[in-house]
């Protein structure tokens, strides 16, 4: 029964992205994305991967839709030229969409135990979690310790993205915060005139801190992690600023802050990597860091996806404030 | 029973699906995103009892909080628009 | 005996809820205008949501997850009128007017 | 109901390519990256798909079981992280449009193209 769902909820996941890339109207893209977004999560609910939906859900209930509308508003919100050579480019992708198609029927068919992914590897992460590492979330250990070179290199991406996204954005700062200096006190109160929004907004931003701290520490019992506490944590700053202004948001959490955020969370895991080559392991071997090797893989997990919330927290805002402080001008 | 409810959730999804799609105003639209992100949660609450995993409510609980965000961001985006217009035309008058 | 009254309390609000919540996207689809449309729409996120997680923590039980219930209910009969607000809002900025006599509405990019 | 068992995997062919038409069919910037997120999540659909198990469930033990059948952990991993590495660079391409547009004025390709063969 939760199959039909599944194809219900693909079929409709179909008509979404038809409806984004048909529409002319950028801003009615980016909601029709927030709707992709929401059905995509779900279907990943019912494939049973809830890290994954929570994932999903902390970056693209909020996150994804602020800075694309963000770079809208620095932009423009309609596609002004029609599409051409649109038959040409039709052709290409369709005959591109048969192969693709065609080469679908050599794959094992939906949910077969025999398929040849659950063979190799995945059976003996499951088997070695409970003896090695012994925390209930499977994914988490993979994650954190059996796949920890992995995690390691795609902090750092998101790491390098922050900083790539403060190049591009924070140039010639103080010369046009001159250039227009009225501009920055009108438009910087968000919607501090708004009573509703504002008092709700300010009820929840702890409750979301709250949350994300839960799913921060409670990833190694149930869905959750550093990433996605990361991005809870980032999108109650965003609600925070999106009702209060970005002034103030800014002087509770100063930007020389987010930028220490962001280095220290990259520089804690490589640093849990050094302190087990210190103490006689392996670049990134728990097993060490304690005298009980599965206290010293609890240690390291809980160190390690602490550095992730703390990187993917410092990235996110500060790429919302470079965007945001952009639109200022 | 559950699956009555997920039913008609679903259903309720393909109608939002289709007045997003139809629009006529963006602002149909939004009214959809948000009617989404909320038979989304209440999907999501189904389905955590039908798999008999309730650690599933958590991603309930994520949406409950954080979906209305969108909605304010697009309140945002329209009053700067709105602002900067304003703006934009004291200054072609000016001129 | 205690269990049976339960789940037959529960098995009516969740059919109850899953009315609503049909109802609700019927309304939304239907309705003449967008302030119309709005108005059936929050019925999926009062009534409609309510009575679905109120359903639901009865087949609960007392547990950690009717606690979590309970917070996604409240969540939810927060945020959902303050997303309404903000969407009439907006349209209210841009000039749509609430108009009952008006039966069609203006185009994209008013 | 053999051929249904692949109904996931055509959504994905049909999704990349929705995607993929964006991305080279359409002239404005930002078009292309929400073109390119579509082609993302198409990809995660495929990973996590592939990890799905007839009858499992997610790879969580729930009160020290850990002999039930579990869907694989290892796609789940990895889409994870590909998730919010995702959203960094999409916001990371955002940031070079806003750049191109205050510099050429335009977004859209043909436009921007066309002021740099003057």
């Amino acid at each position: 029964m939760t199959l039909v769902f599944s194809f219900f909820l693909l079929t409709l996941l179909v008509i979404t992205a038809v409806a984004v890339v048909r529409t002319r109207n950028l801003f009615v893209a980016v909601m029709l994305l927030g709707i992709f977004s929401l059905l995509i999560a779900a279907n990943f609910l019912l494939l049973d991967a809830a890290d994954v939906a929570l994932t999903e859900a902390a970056v693209g209930a909020g996150i994804s839709t602020v800075l694309f509308l963000g770079a809208l508003a620095l932009t423009s919100e309609r596609e002004r030229t029609a599409t051409p050579h649109r038959w040409l480019s039709l052709a290409v992708v369709v005959s591109a969409t048969l192969v693709v198609l065609y080469a679908t029927f050599d794959k094992p068919s939906f949910g077969d135990p025999e398929a040849p992914v659950h063979q190799h590897v995945a059976p003996w992460y499951l088997e070695k979690t409970p003896e090695a590492i012994d925390v209930p979330n499977v994914v988490t250990a993979v994650l954190a310790s059996f796949r920890g070179y992995d995690t390691l290199g795609e902090v750092f991406v998101v790491f390098t993205a922050g900083i790539g996204v403060l190049f591009l954005l924070s140039a010639q700062h103080g010369h046009a915060a001159q250039r227009r200096p009225d501009a920055k006190d009108e438009s910087d109160i968000g919607l501090r005139d708004d009573l509703i929004p504002r008092v709700v907004g300010r009820l929840l931003v702890p409750f979301i801190v709250l949350f994300g701290l839960y799913v921060q520490f409670h990833g190694d019992y149930g869905p959750g992690g550093g990433f996605q506490a990361g991005a809870l944590i980032a999108a109650a700053f965003i609600l925070f600023a999106l009702v209060e202004g970005e002034e103030r948001t800014l002087e509770a959490l100063p930007f020389n802050t987010l930028l220490a955020l962001m280095v220290s969370g990259a520089l804690l895991y490589g640093l849990v990597g050094l302190a087990g080559v210190f103490l006689g392991g392996n670049f990134l071997d728990y097993s060490v860091l304690a005298e009980d090797p599965v206290a010293g893989q609890h240690l390291g997990i809980l160190l390690i996806e602490a550095g992730v919330g703390l990187t993917v927290t410092g990235v996110l805002l500060v790429i919302f404030h470079a965007f945001a402080a952009r639109d200022r001008f | 029973m559950y699956y009555v409810v997920a039913f008609a959730t679903l259903v309720t999804m393909g109608l939002a699906l289709i007045r997003a799609v139809l629009g006529p105003t963006v602002y149909d639209r939004v009214l959809s995103v948000n009617m989404f992100g909320t038979k989304t949660v209440l999907l999501m609450s189904v389905i955590a009892f039908l798999a008999g995993r309730p650690d599933f409510l958590d991603l309930a609980l994520a949406y409950a909080l954080i979906n209305f965000i969108g909605v304010l961001a697009v309140l945002e985006f329209f009053k700067s628009r709105a602002a900067r217009r304003a703006q934009e035309a004291a200054e072609d008058d000016a001129a | 005996m205690m269990q049976t009254v339960l789940d037959i309390l529960s098995w009516i609000l969740l059919t109850a809820g899953g009315a609503f919540v049909l109802v609700g996207g019927i309304g939304a689809l239907r309705m003449p205008n967008l302030y119309t449309r709005m108005h059936a729409a929050s019925v999926t996120d009062t009534m409609g949501a309510v009575l679905v997680l109120a359903g639901v923590m009865l087949q609960a039980g007392l547990s950690l997850a009717t606690i979590k219930l309970a917070a996604i209910l409240l969540f939810l009969l927060i945020t959902s009128p303050t997303a309404s607000y903000a969407l009439a809002s907006a349209a209210m900025i841009a000039g749509i007017k609430p108009d009952a006599g008006r039966a069609a509405d203006l185009e994209d990019d008013a | 109901m053999e051929l249904l068992g692949l109904y996931h995997y055509w959504v994905f062919a049909v999704l990349l390519m929705i995607g993929f038409y964006a991305v080279v069919a359409k002239v404005n910037l930002v078009k292309k990256l929400i073109g390119l997120s579509l082609f993302q999540s198409a990809v995660f659909l495929l990973y996590i798909t592939m990890g799905k198990v007839t009858g499992g469930t997610a790879p969580i033990f729930q009160d020290g079981n850990v002999d039930a059948l579990f869907s694989n952990p290892l796609p789940q991993v990895l889409i994870l992280t590909a998730i919010v590495v995702g959203i960094s660079t999409t916001a990371l391409g955002l940031g070079i449009v806003v750049r191109i547009k205050e510099e050429y004025g335009s977004i859209e390709e043909h436009e921007i193209q066309e002021r740099d063969r003057r």
